[in-house]
């Protein structure tokens, strides 16, 4: 009976969870309440108060800032690779899956030989290509992204070209870009919505652990994956400093996931 | 081959089709599967009549309505049309229709892509076109989601009429829908032949709305017709075993 | 037979991938010479080491060198350790391989079990609590899962002892002992989705027509879960076992850095920061051979569930 | 032997509740047809499974009462209930294709209600199965035996259905919408096979149709519902001849006549 009610309570909550991470990334992007990396040796380890409410790092940084600053870096990432990935595996996905042929067999072969990749390994394929940095990390992801869209895509496409409608459409006179761009891509709209946020989820974590392992982001861009790694050694004295940069990582893949069950 | 029709005037002609698909393979090393579809077909149609196409499921005869309106490749043969724009309508009403898009938009767009007409004339003559087949013009701003699955059909009889054509062809165009639902379409269809003069090949697997509706009946099985007459000739006199095996299932004879 | 073709196609990838890896790395800029004697070096030296370690060749023939070397299990020689790179892998291999088998162990107990469960109670307030929770868990990134876990049991609990890893050739009992934590660190994620997947399934296949069949035969609900459900709803989780599995694999190399374990992870990544390609080619080289072969597993038992696919 | 009073079904699970059946009687004696024609929506084959006991989905409220032999299908206890499932009561379904267990056997499909309602051991069974699929007139029952569905046409499957159904020789089968899926010379035959064994074993049948001409040749008696209600039942011939209410008449109006004189 309230079903609907439930629904919607899902996808706020998906929202406001969501928000509560990205807005303070947007906003670290042009502010931070304090430079985060002024380095002062009398607040080093310092635990909460109403100046430092996440207390300070082991080099004395507002953790608050860095943490600002640090999902910027991760949204804009996940942001990148997934429009990156999302148009290039597109445009891949619906040449081959409307016109099929020789070129769609090669490309589908070896996007299977990619997929059956993990994707971490992949990136981590990529980034000792690349080499480590924000925008490689963006580049390499964004690349191992792509088959996976493409493959998607891919599989929409094929099946809405065998829907009725675009036969009925074909008889119209339609020219092919007509048929792909007006009869087929809207109707897979939803699937590719889907796509995206779960490719936003997967860039987001793939980063976090690239910038864990030290290949990813490197200093002095801060990110939510760096910040845990040198939070490890302070685990016992101070466990905040680990948990803080985490959760942030959780919330923000947990409401994106949210919204996408919404979408589904 | 009956010669009732040879008076008239051609409006398509089949000559020696074959149709033929290759199974998708499974991995990079499976050989291509080839299945044979359309086994040498031929036959021609005249100006203002009703053809039946029966047969039961996997005979073909749905690619052949697809090859005749150059909707999948063919093999080998000849596919002659002496009018233009033929048109289709589709069994499933529930996907022959697009779901992002309004009736207005769907009914619009061959005029969009082939005619010069202007926003003005194209909405006059949807709206002239949902008239014939019995809806009125507030059904433009609707999507096919929020129609009833009759209602759907005579929209997709509207848009295959928009670009005046004048060979039909109704791949089962009633046998998804209720049997009142059918008598009404039939009837629809029936009134827009005369109306319009239009040549319809009516496929189907129901004998019965064969008979109610068509001229001529052609029966098809393994991708090759086994009789062509006009009904009457055909169900009073079938020729092979398997049209009377059709006629005796359908309780006709 | 089918199983036959699919082992070649298998092996081929393999090649394919090793082909892609060793083109990768040896047209990327970077001098293997000077990463390894540095930038101080003179002309002379880097020109003999080049000579020495045959990177003078051609590609195609330092290309069929290495495959040659590869198919008799010779890598090469690692650039910064200086010994065979064959030596350097072959004991942290078994690491990163009983770490994920025993997190795949893990997973599959965790998703069944609660699945089954919740399949059952589908409109319970546990029922709904695990339904809540899996969620969450879903989005903790393993390695992240990794330093809570430290956290509560290790540091708090004192279950293990953080950093004391030891070695399976020491102690194969306590080695297994301490791999359980990193096991579930990685297997958590991976075990909520299994459970969405086997949980859709499951509430899926009881609105199919063969259930109401079954029902209509006097089947007791019990019955038509086990004997009819189950094994339906299993189909599209097999397929899910095979990525999981992949991705186990990589998480491994991960969360060995949040566990202090050495193996595979800690080699790949001094290597990929050294440059040493020959050592980071060897190691891709061996997780694709175990992806592809447990993608093999999967295929086969996919043909023993589902008829069809026979 | 079956007798139906006062059914009415509703359903719970949007806001506001729907009715889908509305005073529904019946009454069918052993050995007898009865065809249960409607079109889609008009509650025939929700009053078919409410009668096979298989409504069981929590939102569904029923009222009335289904009395089979003395048993009170809407409210007597589950055991109660499966004991008659599949042993006097079976039932098939109008898709053949996803009716069956796609993973399992077609012999262990086949015996599946001997194994439930009987003692037999295995051997037993299996001869019994072997025995039934020759009754529907399959050919090569042992190599059917071993199949799994998605090697069989629909029409074999329909008659495996049809095996499993009269396995226990039921006193009732419920035949919802057996032959929709079928090709006409396939349905023809599961039609004379039904006829075939109404006769033989004297199971009574509801068969329910959308298709009048279909019911026509195989019901002494029909019943027509529009929208949840029944409109008209009695003899089909008597019906054919003097349909009573609009709907009918329009229904069978709508069959193409086929007159060669």
């Amino acid at each position: 009976m309230n079903l609907r009610i439930k629904k919607n309570a899902n996808s706020i909550m998906g929202i406001v969870l969501t928000a509560i991470v990205v807005i303070p990334a947007i906003i670290g992007i042009f502010w931070t309440p304090y430079d985060p990396e002024t380095i002062n040796g009398s607040l080093k380890l310092a635990g909460a108060s109403w100046a430092h409410p996440f207390g300070c790092d082991n080099f004395g940084r507002d953790i608050l800032s860095r943490i600002m600053l640090g999902s910027s870096t991760t949204f804009l990432i996940g942001m990148g690779t997934v429009i990156g990935g999302a148009v290039v595996g597109t445009l891949v996905g619906a040449l081959t899956g409307f016109y099929g042929g020789v070129i769609d067999e090669v490309l589908m072969r070896f996007n299977d030989v990619m997929l059956s990749f993990p994707s971490l390994l992949l990136a981590l394929t990529f980034v000792a290509i690349f080499g480590p940095g924000k925008y490689r990390v963006m580049w390499a992801l964004a690349i191992a992204f792509v088959p996976s869209f493409a493959r998607i895509i891919r599989a929409e496409f094929k099946r809405v070209k065998n829907m009725d409608y675009v036969k009925a459409a074909r008889l119209s006179g339609a020219s092919d870009f007509r048929i792909m761009y007006v009869h087929i891509l809207p109707n897979t709209v939803k699937v590719l919505i889907n796509a995206v946020l779960i490719g936003f989820n997967n860039a987001v974590l793939a980063e976090a652990g690239l910038s864990f392992l030290g290949i990813g982001v490197q200093p002095p861009d801060a990110s939510l994956g760096r910040m845990l790694s040198d939070s490890q050694t302070y685990l016992f004295t101070k466990p905040s400093y680990a948990i803080i940069p985490g959760m942030a990582i959780i919330v923000m893949v947990l409401g994106v996931s949210m919204i996408g069950k919404e979408v589904e | 081959m009956s010669d009732v029709c040879n008076n008239q005037t051609r409006i398509l002609e089949v000559k020696d089709l074959f149709v033929s698909f290759t199974e998708e393979k499974s991995s990079l090393f499976d050989k291509k599967k080839k299945i044979d579809v359309l086994n040498g077909i031929s036959f021609d149609m005249y100006e203002g009549e009703i053809v039946g196409l029966v047969g039961e499921s996997g005979c073909g005869k749905s690619t052949l309505a697809k090859s005749i309106l150059g909707l999948n490749k063919i093999t080998k043969g000849d596919i002659i049309h002496y009018s233009q724009y033929p048109q289709m309508i589709f069994q499933d009403p529930y996907n022959s229709l697009n779901p992002s898009k309004t009736i207005e938009f769907i009914l619009e767009e061959s005029l969009k892509n082939l005619t010069k007409l202007n926003v003005e004339e194209r909405r006059q003559k949807a709206k002239k076109r949902l008239e014939q087949v019995g809806l009125d013009d507030h059904y433009l701003i609707h999507k096919p989601g929020e129609l009833s699955g009759g209602q759907r059909q005579r929209v997709c009889i509207a848009n295959a009429l928009m670009l005046d054509p004048k060979l039909l062809i109704a791949d089962e165009p009633v046998s998804a829908l209720d049997v009142t639902i059918q008598a009404q379409i039939i009837k629809l269809l029936a009134g827009l032949q005369k109306e319009l003069g239009l040549s319809i090949l009516f496929i189907s697997h129901d004998l019965r709305v064969v008979y109610e509706l068509c001229d001529r009946v052609m029966i098809m099985k393994d991708g090759k017709i086994i009789e062509d007459g006009t009904v009457d000739e055909v169900y009073r006199n079938p020729q092979t075993d398997y049209t009377k095996q059709l006629l005796l299932s359908a309780g006709i004879m | 037979m089918k199983i036959l073709k699919k082992i070649v196609s298998s092996i081929l990838v393999v090649l394919v991938v090793s082909t892609l890896v060793f083109v990768a790395f040896s047209v990327i800029p970077g001098d293997p010479a000077v990463a390894k004697l540095g930038t101080m070096a003179t002309p002379e030296q880097l020109e003999n080491l080049r000579q020495a370690m045959g990177l003078t060749d051609p590609l195609p023939v330092r290309y069929v060198h290495w495959v040659l070397g590869v198919l008799q299990g010779d890598f090469g020689t690692s650039y910064s350790y200086g010994i065979p790179v064959t030596d350097l892998i072959a004991d942290k291999l078994p690491v990163t391989v009983t770490m994920a088998i025993i997190s795949m162990f893990i997973m599959i107990v965790l998703a069944v079990v609660l699945a089954i469960y919740s399949a059952y109670h589908e409109h319970s307030l546990l029922g709904r609590a695990i339904g809540v929770i899996n969620q969450v868990i879903m989005s903790i990134p393993p390695f992240f899962g990794g330093i809570i876990i430290t956290l509560i049991f290790g540091l708090t609990f004192k279950l293990f002892s953080p950093g004391g890893y030891i070695s399976y050739d020491i102690n194969l009992g306590k080695f297994i002992g301490y791999m359980i934590w990193p096991a579930i660190a990685i297997a958590l994620p991976k075990a909520s989705m299994a459970y969405s997947l086997l949980l859709s399934g499951l509430i899926g296949e009881k609105k199919k027509d063969y259930v109401r069949t079954a029902y209509s035969r006097g089947n007791s609900s019990k019955a038509v879960f086990y004997r009819h459900i189950l094994k339906n709803a299993c189909i599209p989780v097999i397929t899910f076992l095979g990525m999981a599995f992949a991705d186990m694999i990589a998480g491994t190399l991960v969360i060995e850095q949040v566990f202090g374990i050495p193996g595979l992870g800690m080699i790949l990544l001094t290597s990929i920061q050294n440059r040493d390609y020959p050592v980071v080619e060897a190691i891709i080289v061996c997780i694709a051979v175990l992806v592809i072969f447990s993608n093999l597993l999967v295929d086969i038992l996919y043909k023993v569930v589902d008829p069809r696919t026979r | 032997m079956l007798h139906v009073e006062d059914l009415n079904i509703e359903f719970h699970d949007h806001i506001i509740p729907e009715t889908v059946v509305y005073d529904f009687d019946l009454d069918i004696e052993s050995g007898e047809i009865v065809g249960l024609v409607g079109e889609s929506g008009s509650g025939k084959s929700m009053s078919a499974l409410a009668i096979a006991g298989l409504l069981n989905r929590h939102d569904a409220r029923k009222k009335g009462s289904i009395v089979f032999e003395g048993i009170d299908i809407l409210n007597c206890p589950r055991e109660i209930l499966r004991s008659v499932q599949g042993d006097k009561i079976s039932m098939i379904f109008q898709e053949p294709m996803t009716s069956l267990n796609p993973v399992k056997k077609i012999g262990w499909q086949v015996e599946e209600a001997l194994r439930i309602h009987t003692d037999m051991n295995k051997e037993e069974r299996k001869q019994k199965a072997l025995e039934m699929l020759k009754e529907v007139e399959l050919d090569d029952p042992e190599r059917i035996y071993r199949s799994y569905p998605h090697q069989l046409s629909g029409g074999m499957r329909q008659r495996v259905m049809i095996a499993a159904a009269m396995i226990n020789s039921p006193k009732l089968l419920i035949a919802d919408e057996p032959t929709t899926a079928l090709d006409v010379t396939v349905q023809a035959q599961i039609v004379s096979l039904l006829k075939r064994i109404n006769k033989e074993k004297g199971t009574a049948i509801l068969f329910i149709s959308h298709d009048l001409s279909l019911v026509r040749q195989l019901c002494k008696r029909v019943i027509v519902m529009k929208s949840g209600y029944i409109v008209d039942s009695g003899e089909t011939e008597e019906i054919f001849s003097n349909p009573k209410h609009e709907y009918t008449k329009n229904l069978i109006s709508s069959i193409p006549q086929v007159k060669l004189d």
